[in-house]
């Protein structure tokens, strides 16, 4: 009798712990409800692409030099570099360039290795089109730069983690022209020399 | 304890108007059917809104937002989506009980509603099976299931009803014990006089203080009746893809869809008239009358009534729906195996248990438990 | 994947790796510079590895993370998957921050990697740790002590000690059967050594378990992050600059301990010849390669032992006699990527 | 005009017929049992026809009918039980199979 | 004729209708998916003729335990015991059947002859009890407790008894398949290669 009655007891103890853990778990989720909602409302908020953003690419026809290293780091060798040796001076003369950003993976080796940084990563990153064809830029097409969300009236311009001021975790409540963590290296010497003045 | 009788307000205006009694009575009957099925999907639509915008804030979302105020325009939409979308039925099916199916499903839960009292007189047919007649007839739910997952010719779907259909079964007889523990206090299976029995001391007097265990109880069946995580096992999408609804679009998708947020609302509705009191304030509206100086057979005073009445029992079954809600965005679900065992080990050996102590309660104490 | 390896320079390789394991894109990338580098004698600066490391912990993070959300998720809580996606999110917020891309960074390269650090970037990654460590708690408090999820997963797809040693499991699975493996003490690589921080492990083996080890690696790598972020040489990268202009050009500032890469990689990068294999602890267990070069700009072979693809093996076994609703949970516990396993 | 007995009476007949020709000439073991189930309905209509037309104070008849209900889900849950159990072992539902005493 | 008693007499013939064709259904169509679909119709079908005869309670009962319980009862067996096999003749098959429906017809006409040359002692006027679950309490409680009690013995045995006849008492171990994949030897690839 007495071992039914300490199992039944087992048993209802862990039926009220069962109830706590839930209702813990509860209480998590219900005070989620009282928290601001982190999610960026696309077309009329969007965040601000970060410095090193890889978008679209930028080229400068003037500064090529039709070396092709572009092409040689490319992982599919996707740029073309259409060039014609002028006799007369001794150069590569360019004559078009292309990409094709239906192929393109935007893994910015071709920017990172050109010598003459004629080529140039961008933050558009909305390449959408009804026909694929068109998504291969030429030169001109390369040349062209995009437009920055912070310029855009209809969009509330928001700030990625990394921009925002330290301890701030969340863009909403930040207007996007306040300083972002990290001080500048002028600040970091003026407070150096006047430490060491006085 | 008698508030406005509608049906006789009725009759009489019709009768002024030089129609015989027995002409207005005709007139009268479609007309709180119409109400009830109004109010229903109403409150299904609602529920489904809730669901959205809960599920929403619970993760840190916003939910529907551009859909009139609050996206509370989303339901429709989603009605009018699902009616003019195409319904397919698959070729290999059984086409008849694929149709079926789902009707018989929608039409069980919304039978339900006829016994389910808003107020003293607000309800549609107070006959006196009442509780029993709701369990009975939730019970015919399992073979539209059935007959969905059959026809479907799909294993998903079959595993689904099968699923629903025991998981039905299982969890109907904790629900009736638990409901059974409350009749015997009320010395009634009606609706109406559940309520009745629980008047008077305002909030005190509600069942649940008196039914602890059989509230638990009556939660835990209602929540696994309306197959909601976690005991959501015949639409467990991990598992069954959609289970029973697998294979179901456009319409006959949407009378599943509408009856199992009906079926929320109805335990909603159930949970609150067993036992939060139903229609009842949490302080005796009686006495407010009293203090008011009102007489209590006031036109004006019963029509205050009964509309707080009608805002109580929604507000106490949204209560309930917030807390389903809510639990079901915050908890994983169980195993097939484990959900029998919580039913048949669990909560059946405890429903009787509550039964027999609300028995021994009653002769012991009968001013407290109805005697 | 291997064979696309073999037939490009690592510099037009290295954008590829990240598609192996899309969810913990860092090893990727850190496995496909370290081979050619062992092989070749490359050194890292301090400084680098130390990014390495800081990069490599959060990615660790953010694969547990969305692990958990999808374990979670197949045993059927769907809220914990948003929770984890917005930790994720500030990870990937942080890695575009510093590399330019959310996912397929491209950032590792052979010596060091490829940008130093932008400005403010430690101090954010700082306030992540804090918040990370935070919401741990929040995840373990909704998840942990679940009697539901208690119920789904103790004592589901055990695997005793002898069997994961016999499968070949590397990783959480391993550890969480009792066996006291992590890369990271036992090769001694980056520079792991100079943090404080301990193996996770335990001994049940079930599915269990293995969420603890995951979660407990979680808060490790949160700690490892703040430590790293305190021993980086040179600290951030605004102090470098300025330390540098005070020192003037023949500062010790310029020292190579304080560069983010030793030389930067020629395009026509030579595979020296020889024969390795190279690992590290990715967040999924043992992600290897095995190079043989030959002198030529071009792998001459470079098999990838994944991780994902050996814990699958042993699922056969585990799924044996369970319910059809263990199979979600034990799959999920497994932690498996496709891309990685079909690579 | 008025509902009486015999139009339950006969239509109580109807359906214990059908249950009788449903019984012996069914293949199935399942639907045999189904129509064991028909025979027994139309005996509850008969006790619910007369406990109405002839016991309407007293209800008797009601309470025979709630004993037969009890009966037939007892024997629908045994016999059902049986046919699991002979098609695990003879792998048919077939009642022509069914030759042997034990299975 | 007043209201309630039209709707009475429409609702007696169209459930009655219902009834017998459900019920034939039930033992003549050959998909017995379709015939146990069939029943759950018959059983709701008698359930609103039992209401017809006041009997409130006893309906509800019926819903709850033929529809609820029997049927989907008989549902599962089915799907667990469907297997789409065509039965073995048997001799005489046809004759059989048409020797079981002229005896069931005969017997049918048997019993509307009995009922309609039977003088019932009719009660004058029917009343409806207030509430049937109060006489049938007391009827249970009273002078039918014996009965009632038996009945719920019958209900545990059965319950045990199905458990235990329908219960697997053991698991078939089965030679456990290995999971290898099946690849043909060495040597035969060398042959068919060298052929």
């Amino acid at each position: 009798m007495m071992k039914f009655l300490s199992k039944v007891g087992d048993y209802a103890k862990d039926a009220v712990q069962a109830a706590k853990y839930i209702a813990q778990g509860m209480a998590v989720t219900f005070d989620h409800m009282q928290r601001r909602p982190i999610t960026v409302r696309y077309p009329y908020e969007k965040l601000i692409p970060s410095e090193r953003f890889r978008g679209r690419i930028h080229f400068e026809f003037d500064k090529c030099i039709s070396c092709e290293v572009c092409v040689r780091v490319c992982p599919i060798n996707l740029p073309v570099v259409d060039w014609e040796y002028n006799a007369e001076i001794k150069k590569k003369e360019l004559k078009s360039y292309s990409i094709d950003f239906g192929v393109c993976i935007f893994c910015g080796n071709c920017v990172e290795y050109c010598p003459t940084n004629c080529l140039s990563m961008t933050e558009e990153y909305d390449l959408s089109t009804f026909d694929r064809h068109e998504l291969n830029f030429d030169n001109v097409a390369l040349g062209r730069l995009p437009t920055k969300v912070t310029d855009d009236p209809m969009v509330t311009p928001l700030r990625e983690l990394a921009y925002l001021p330290k301890g701030v975790m969340e863009p909403h409540a930040v207007d996007h022209t306040e300083r972002r963590a990290g001080k500048l290296p002028v600040e970091i010497i003026e407070s150096a020399q006047e430490q060491s003045e006085s | 304890m008698n508030g406005i009788d509608l049906q006789q307000s009725f009759v009489e205006l019709l009768a002024g108007l030089g129609l015989t009694p027995a002409v207005a009575r005709a007139l009268w009957m479609p007309l709180p059917m119409l109400l009830v099925i109004l109010v229903v999907t109403v409150g299904a639509l609602a529920s489904t809104w809730l669901e959205r915008k809960i599920s929403a804030a619970a993760q840190q979302r916003i939910g529907p937002e551009y859909a009139g105020p609050f996206g509370l325009a989303i339901p429709a939409a989603d009605v009018v989506k699902l009616l003019i979308k195409q319904t397919t039925i698959p070729a290999q099916s059984d086409p008849l009980l694929f149709v079926i199916g789902p009707v018989i499903v929608f039409i069980s839960v919304f039978l339900s509603f006829l016994v389910i009292p808003f107020g003293q007189n607000l309800v549609i047919s107070d006959v006196g099976t009442g509780v029993f007649l709701v369990i009975a007839i939730s019970s015919i739910a399992p073979i539209g299931l059935l007959m969905a997952g059959y026809s479907s010719n799909n294993k998903y779907s079959l595993l689904g009803g099968l699923r629903a259909a025991a998981q039905s079964i299982s969890y109907e007889i904790p629900l009736a014990l638990a409901a059974l523990a409350v009749v015997m206090m009320s010395n009634n299976l009606s609706t109406i006089d559940i309520v009745n029995q629980q008047a008077g001391l305002g909030i005190l007097s509600w069942n649940v203080w008196r039914q602890p265990i059989g509230f638990v109880i009556f939660m835990i069946a209602v929540l696994a009746e309306c197959e909601r995580i976690p005991f959501d096992l015949p639409e467990a999408e991990e598992e069954l893809v959609a289970g029973y609804q697998t294979e179901y679009s456009g319409v006959n998708f949407m009378l599943f869809y509408g009856a199992s947020y009906a079926n929320l609302f109805l335990s909603a509705l159930l949970v609150a008239i067993l036992y939060l009191g139903g229609w009842e304030l949490p302080f005796p509206i009686d006495r407010v009358a009293e203090v008011l100086r009102i007489p209590e057979s006031s036109s004006i005073w019963q029509i205050v009534a009964a509309f707080l009445g009608i805002t109580m029992i929604l507000l106490k079954a949204f209560a309930f729906i917030f807390l389903a809600i809510l639990l079901r965005w915050t908890v994983p679900r169980v195993r097939i195996d484990q959900l029998l065992d919580l039913g048949w080990k669990f909560l059946l050996p405890i429903g009787l248990g509550n039964l027999l102590i609300t028995a021994a309660l009653k002769l012991a104490f009968p001013v407290a438990f109805g005697g | 994947m291997e064979k696309i390896a073999e037939n490009r320079t690592i510099i037009q390789y290295l954008p590829y790796v990240t598609r192996w394991d899309y969810l913990a894109t860092m090893f990727t990338e850190a496995i496909t510079v370290n081979a050619p580098e062992k092989l070749a004698d490359v050194p890292v600066p301090r400084r680098a590895s130390y990014i390495r490391m800081i990069m490599l912990e959060l990615s660790r993070i953010a694969s547990h993370l969305l692990w958990l959300g999808t374990f979670i998720a197949d045993i059927g809580a769907q809220t914990p998957f948003f929770y984890v996606f917005r930790e994720r999110e500030m990870i990937y917020d942080l890695f575009e921050a510093a590399t330019g891309m959310r996912m397929m960074h491209n950032y590792f390269r052979i010596g060091g990697v490829a940008a130093d650090l932008p400005y403010g970037w430690l101090d954010k990654c700082e306030d992540y740790c804090h918040y990370q460590l935070e919401k741990v708690d929040e995840y373990e408090k909704l998840i942990t002590n679940n009697p539901i999820f208690r119920k789904r997963v103790e004592g589901v797809g055990k695997i005793t000690r002898e069997e994961a040693i016999n499968w070949g499991l590397s990783g959480p699975m391993l550890r969480a059967s009792g066996v006291k493996w992590d890369l990271r003490k036992v090769d001694h690589y980056e520079l792991y050594d100079e943090l404080d921080w301990e193996l996770q492990w335990a001994t049940e083996g079930d599915c269990l378990a293995r969420y603890f080890v995951r979660v407990r690696e979680m808060r490790e790598s949160c700690k490892m992050v703040l430590q790293a972020i305190k021993q980086i040489p040179g600290g951030s990268y605004e102090n470098l600059e300025a330390q540098r202009v005070l020192g003037g050009p023949k500062s010790e500032w310029n020292s190579i301990d304080y560069q983010f890469i030793s030389k930067k990689p020629s395009p026509t990068f030579k595979v020296p010849n020889g024969e390795h294999y190279v690992r590290v602890e990715a967040p999924k267990g043992e992600l290897g390669v095995y190079l043989i070069g030959e002198n030529s700009v071009f792998p001459w072979r470079w098999k990838i032992r994944p991780p994902g693809f050996i814990n699958l093996q042993v699922l056969p076994q585990l799924v044996r006699g369970m319910k059809i609703a263990d199979i979600m949970a034990i799959l999920g516990s497994v932690d498996i990527i496709m891309g990685e396993v079909d690579r | 005009m008025q509902v009486s007995l015999d139009g339950f009476l006969v239509v109580a007949a109807a359906l214990f017929c059908i249950g009788i020709y449903g019984l012996i000439t069914s293949r199935n073991a399942v639907r045999v049992l189904m129509s064991i189930e028909l025979m027994l309905n139309a005996v509850n209509l008969n006790f619910l026809a007369f406990s109405n037309y002839l016991d309407s104070a007293n209800i008797r008849g009601q309470v025979f009918a709630v004993f037969v209900i009890t009966v037939a889900a007892a024997e629908a849950a045994v016999g059902l039980a049986i046919v699991l159990s002979i098609y695990r072992s003879r792998d048919t539902v077939d009642m022509e199979e069914f030759n042997l005493l034990r299975w | 004729m007043n209201l309630s008693q039209g709707v009475e007499l429409v609702s007696l013939v169209v459930l009655t209708t219902t009834l017998i064709a459900a019920a034939m259904g039930v033992v003549l169509i050959p998909s017995i998916v379709y015939s146990a679909f069939l029943l759950g119709l018959v059983f709701l079908s008698m359930a609103g003729l039992y209401l017809l005869l006041n009997a409130d309670f006893v309906a509800a009962a019926q819903v709850l335990i033929y529809v609820g319980a029997v049927n989907v009862l008989i549902l599962f067996a089915i799907m667990l015991v469907n297997r789409r096999k065509a039965y073995r003749e048997v001799k005489l098959g046809l004759l059989r059947t048409i020797v079981t429906a002229v005896v069931c017809l005969a017997l049918f006409g048997l019993l509307l002859f009995t009922n309609l040359n039977t003088i019932w002692l009719l009660t004058p006027r029917v009343v409806a009890l207030p509430s049937t679950i109060v006489a049938l309490g007391q009827h249970f409680f009273s002078d039918y407790l014996l009965p009632f009690e038996l009945a719920s013995v019958l209900l545990l045995v059965a319950l045990i008894g199905a458990i235990i006849l329908a219960r697997r008492e053991f698991v078939p171990d089965r030679k456990q398949e290995s999971l290898e994949l099946l690849e043909r030897p060495k040597e035969q690839l060398v042959s068919a290669g060298e052929e």
